[in-house]
């Protein structure tokens, strides 16, 4: 055991030093140096070329929304990964809730804690955030429903079928607004080439498809992450 | 053809978005439903080669969402994707439809899982593009983990955590080496990359082949990195086994043949192509070595997989077109071999595939006992055979660059393999008191699934020289 | 050498993860190492797109000397949730193999094996 | 001058962070200095101009990865004390 511990800090110190040298080759960060013809062309031309005020959201969902497309089905085998390990496990029979008071507390916050992660997937475009942000705050949304209120009347609320159509769902509004530009004559994943809606930059109806896909990497976001959290604290069977 | 490189990425996409709909819709059409799903994916892919070869051109290059290459992600399809893509199509074809009586339990999502694997497979032959590289990479082996442990056994999910460990550290590696690119290039597009490699720094040049070098040698499961996939291998359900060794380990060998070129063979203070003949041939005498000492025979087939990939090293290390060729044609040997013995070693044993309790059990399922004869012998390498081909190619490519020592390597290996496949075949078609009951192979898609691996596994050989002569051509190009 | 904290911060991150990763024992402990060595490559991303005096990639009426690079944000992002997958289904791994052998730890399970 | 100030300071805090979840033996206060983490480099990307990623890794990593673990943590320890 002593032995592997040496072992491996030698192997990453050799590791790490080979880094050290390539890292100093690159242009140094702390002063400015000029951007590469890409970074130049994005900001340049982003803000036209999509119709988004936030260039992550441009570079994300519309440069490279192959990327994104990667990324959400990611989550989808996960969430179907984590669902496939606890296929027979039923539920808790003993989750109740927690008090009273925190039951109210949550009666407040949570349609606050919902509208927050709406705005956040709704307004990606434009300010920070975007679907994947929002959506990971709404299925927090159903954590805390399920801390506080309990698995049962989590499940009653958000049936998993429901979840799990929701999410198939929202990754087929994705794959519609993708195969748009096949139909239309452009290309997969066409955004304003396709005849998206550009509308004023800035505003809420802007940026194309930029918003429709946001609404649906939320969604499935979402809907996939609180099947995970859902599917892990079931109890097994014995 | 003009959309079609997109559609072999999208529609298995779909298929996996729809599965869990149409199973809770329409549970009953479930399983034609599948089986259909995986002939349109076949469907679509063969086309797609098709396509490409009537036109004729030296690549296709699909911009998605209308970018070009300097801003956006481009898929690219040349000859060596179109024949990576073939390849790994059929394995997946024949998995699909070998699982058809496997997951009764698991319901409908093992078969998004395989789809997704599927999907991710052509995103990493067909995309250009150095980042989208890496969510391919991860998605088909995110995909891949749930399905090691599928049986749930305890064995299995320690086996699929175990593999995941390595494949994150392999894929952070190759992050590490995309982000070095990024940072010293401002460009993630392979062709843009490939133009202004020489220029980058000669240390950060180094750190960035060594990277991927190292994270693909742990893919390709290459000594001694290896050890993550004798378990894996052979915990996993025979399909998925099958898809592991036949069609996953793939990527790496894919990877390492599209990236290499790209970076000039590390020439400078990293020499890549030594590295890979020193590993090729530890890899293919220490996974010989280690399938000697197995008593299971799924264990003994997934530690000649590490030998095989080994094989495969040797070809890209020896490099020149004949290498390159080699290598290529014994990765499409190894998958129809690789894939026939573990359908077939799945047909014959159920459960537990100890050699101790297997005796005479190959010639009680008669059809599965032949198929995995076949599979067998031509994995050692036997004439009748495919990679009887594909050995001698690399064998030849050695001796052409003056490499006799890396030469006799492979007639040493095929000596090992005859041996321990010699002790699996006394016990499997050892005679037994009991009577022969021919245990009839269940559904029409498992004997068609056989039948294919075998013939396949003859047919290489038969056409062998049309084969090669075509992998010569693609090696040709990729060399220059 | 000219290198900035902030890569002296990455490398360590990676090679702290990395450790953690080969000679730690407890499952979950892997998990955090994995997520520690994650983070590394994260913080390099962030770290290459900014020179000092950049703004974020946010465009608007007011700009200023310079704007970050938006791409390596982008890749940030769905490293990040590339990230929390894979931990997600480790996680869930863990906890099942923890039901069959009443342990996450390595050297235990593997004597509990045999 | 200050905000370079600031931003080592909190450089060096990561590196104490992940120092200490990777070296506890406890897993839950391993877990705990990781989600501090994760909240020190959503800090730090906020400073280097990435709104977008620090609200990521602020969720993902303080929120939604942090529950996980808590999870795991509470099921493969609670049927342990049950024995």
């Amino acid at each position: 055991m002593r032995l592997r511990k040496i072992a491996a800090a030698i192997l990453i110190l050799v590791l790490t030093l080979a880094l050290v040298g390539a890292i100093a080759e690159l242009p140094s960060p702390d002063e400015r140096v000029s951007q590469s013809a890409l970074t130049q062309r994005i900001i340049g031309k982003g803000v036209v070329e999509t119709g988004a005020t936030n260039l992550v959201a441009a570079v994300l969902f519309d440069y490279r929304a192959f990327d994104t497309l990667g990324e959400a089905t990611v989550i989808f085998a996960a969430v179907a990964g984590v669902v496939l390990m606890f296929y027979h496990a039923p539920l808790h029979p003993s989750a109740i809730g927690l008090s009273i008071l925190a039951k109210r507390s949550l009666d407040v916050i949570g349609p606050f804690v919902f509208v927050a992660g709406m705005y956040i997937v709704v307004y990606g475009h434009i300010s920070p955030g975007g679907g994947f942000q929002g959506g990971v705050i709404l299925a927090t949304l159903t954590i805390l429903i399920s801390i506080v209120y309990g698995l049962q009347e989590e499940r009653r609320l958000l049936d998993p079928r429901f979840k799990t159509a929701l999410e198939s769902s929202a990754a087929l509004l994705f794959m519609t607004v993708a195969f748009v530009g096949v139909f239309s004559g452009e290309y997969f994943l066409s955004n304003l080439g396709a005849g998206f809606f550009r509308g004023h930059p800035g505003s809420v109806l802007s940026g194309g498809a930029i918003p429709l896909l946001n609404v649906a990497i939320g969604l499935k976001v979402g809907a996939g992450l609180a099947l995970v959290f859902y599917s892990m604290v079931k109890k097994e069977p014995e | 053809m003009s959309h079609l490189p997109i559609l072999v990425i999208a529609i298995p996409l779909l298929f996996a978005f729809l599965i869990p709909l149409i199973s809770m819709l329409f549970p009953s059409v479930r399983r034609i439903t599948v089986t259909a799903m995986g002939l349109v994916y076949a469907g679509l892919v063969g086309m797609m080669i098709w396509g490409y070869h009537a036109m004729g051109v030296d690549r296709v290059i699909y911009p998605l969402g209308g970018w070009g290459p300097d801003v956006g992600i481009v898929l690219e399809l040349d000859a060596l994707s179109a024949a990576f893509a073939g390849i790994m199509g059929l394995g997946i074809l024949l998995v699909i439809l070998y699982s058809q009586d496997y997951m009764e339990a698991a319901e409908s999502k093992y078969y998004v899982l395989l789809f997704i694997v599927a999907s991710g497979i052509m995103g990493i032959i067909l995309t250009a593009d150095f980042f989208n590289l890496y969510v391919f990479i991860e998605m088909s082996a995110i995909a891949s983990f749930p399905l090691v442990a599928v049986s749930r056994r305890g064995t299995a999910l320690f086996a699929s955590l175990y593999y995941m460990v390595f494949t994150l550290v392999s894929s952070a590696l190759i992050l590490l080496g995309i982000i070095l690119v990024y940072a010293a290039t401002g460009s993630l597009n392979m062709g843009e990359v490939a133009a202004v490699f020489d220029t980058i720094p000669e240390l950060t040049r180094a750190s960035i082949v060594g990277s991927f070098v190292i994270g693909l040698s742990v893919k390709v499961a290459l000594i001694p990195f290896h050890s993550w996939l004798p378990p894996a291998h052979a915990e996993a359900v025979s399909p998925i086994s099958a898809l592991l060794s036949g069609v996953l380990l793939k990527n790496g060998v894919y990877m390492l043949m599209r990236l290499l070129p790209i970076f000039g063979f590390g020439d400078g203070s990293l020499d890549v192509r030594t590295l890979l003949l020193v590993i090729g041939v530890l890899t293919v005498i220490g996974g010989n070595v280690l399938a000697m000492g197995q008593g299971n025979v799924k264990r003994i087939l997934a530690c000649s997989s590490v030998a095989h990939m080994g094989y495969i090293a040797l070809g890209i290390g020896i490099g020149g077109a004949l290498g390159f060729a080699g290598a290529l044609f014994h990765s499409l040997n190894h998958m129809l071999m690789k894939a026939g013995a573990f359908f077939s070693v799945g047909c014959i044993a159920d459960g537990s595939f100890e050699l101790s309790g297997l005796r005479g059990a190959a010639l009680r399922t008669r059809p599965a006992g032949i198929t995995f004869a076949m599979s067998t012998a031509g994995l050692i390498g036997l004439p009748p055979f495919g990679s009887f081909a594909s050995k001698i190619m690399i064998m030849f490519a050695a001796i052409d660059a003056g490499m006799i020592g890396i030469a006799a390597v492979l007639p040493a290996g095929a000596v090992l393999s005859a041996i321990y496949y010699g002790r699996v075949y006394q016990v499997l078609y050892a005679p037994s008191e009991r009577e022969p009951d021919d245990v009839s192979i269940s559904p029409w898609q498992t004997t068609i699934v056989l039948v294919v691996t075998a013939v396949g596994s003859i047919a290489t050989l038969v056409w062998a020289g049309n084969l090669a002569r075509i992998f010569a051509t693609i090696a040709d190009y990729l060399v220059g | 050498m000219g290198l900035s904290l902030a890569y002296w911060v990455v490398l360590l991150l990676f090679g702290m993860g990395l450790y953690c990763i080969l000679t730690e024992s407890n499952l979950i402990k892997i998990a955090v190492g994995i997520n520690v060595m994650e983070a590394g490559l994260l913080l390099f991303l962030v770290r290459l797109s900014y020179s000092p005096g950049d703004l974020a990639p946010l465009m608007g009426p007011t700009t200023g000397p310079g704007i970050a690079d938006p791409i390596p944000h982008a890749l940030t992002l769905t490293a990040i949730v590339i990230a929390a997958s894979t931990t997600a289904l480790m996680l869930s791994l863990i906890i099942q193999i923890y039901r069959h052998y009443g342990t996450v730890d390595i050297e235990e399970i593997r004597s509990k094996m045999q | 001058m200050l905000e370079n100030t600031i931003v080592s300071i909190l450089l060096v805090f990561l590196v104490v962070a992940a120092a200490t979840a990777i070296s506890f033996r406890n897993v839950l206060n391993s877990v705990l200095a990781l989600s501090v983490f994760s909240i020190t480099l959503a800090v730090l990307f906020v400073l280097y101009q990435a709104p977008d990623a620090a609200m990521a890794e602020a969720v993902v990593g303080a929120g939604l990865v942090m529950a996980l673990f808590l999870v795991t943590i509470s099921k493969t320890r609670a049927e342990e004390e049950a024995d």
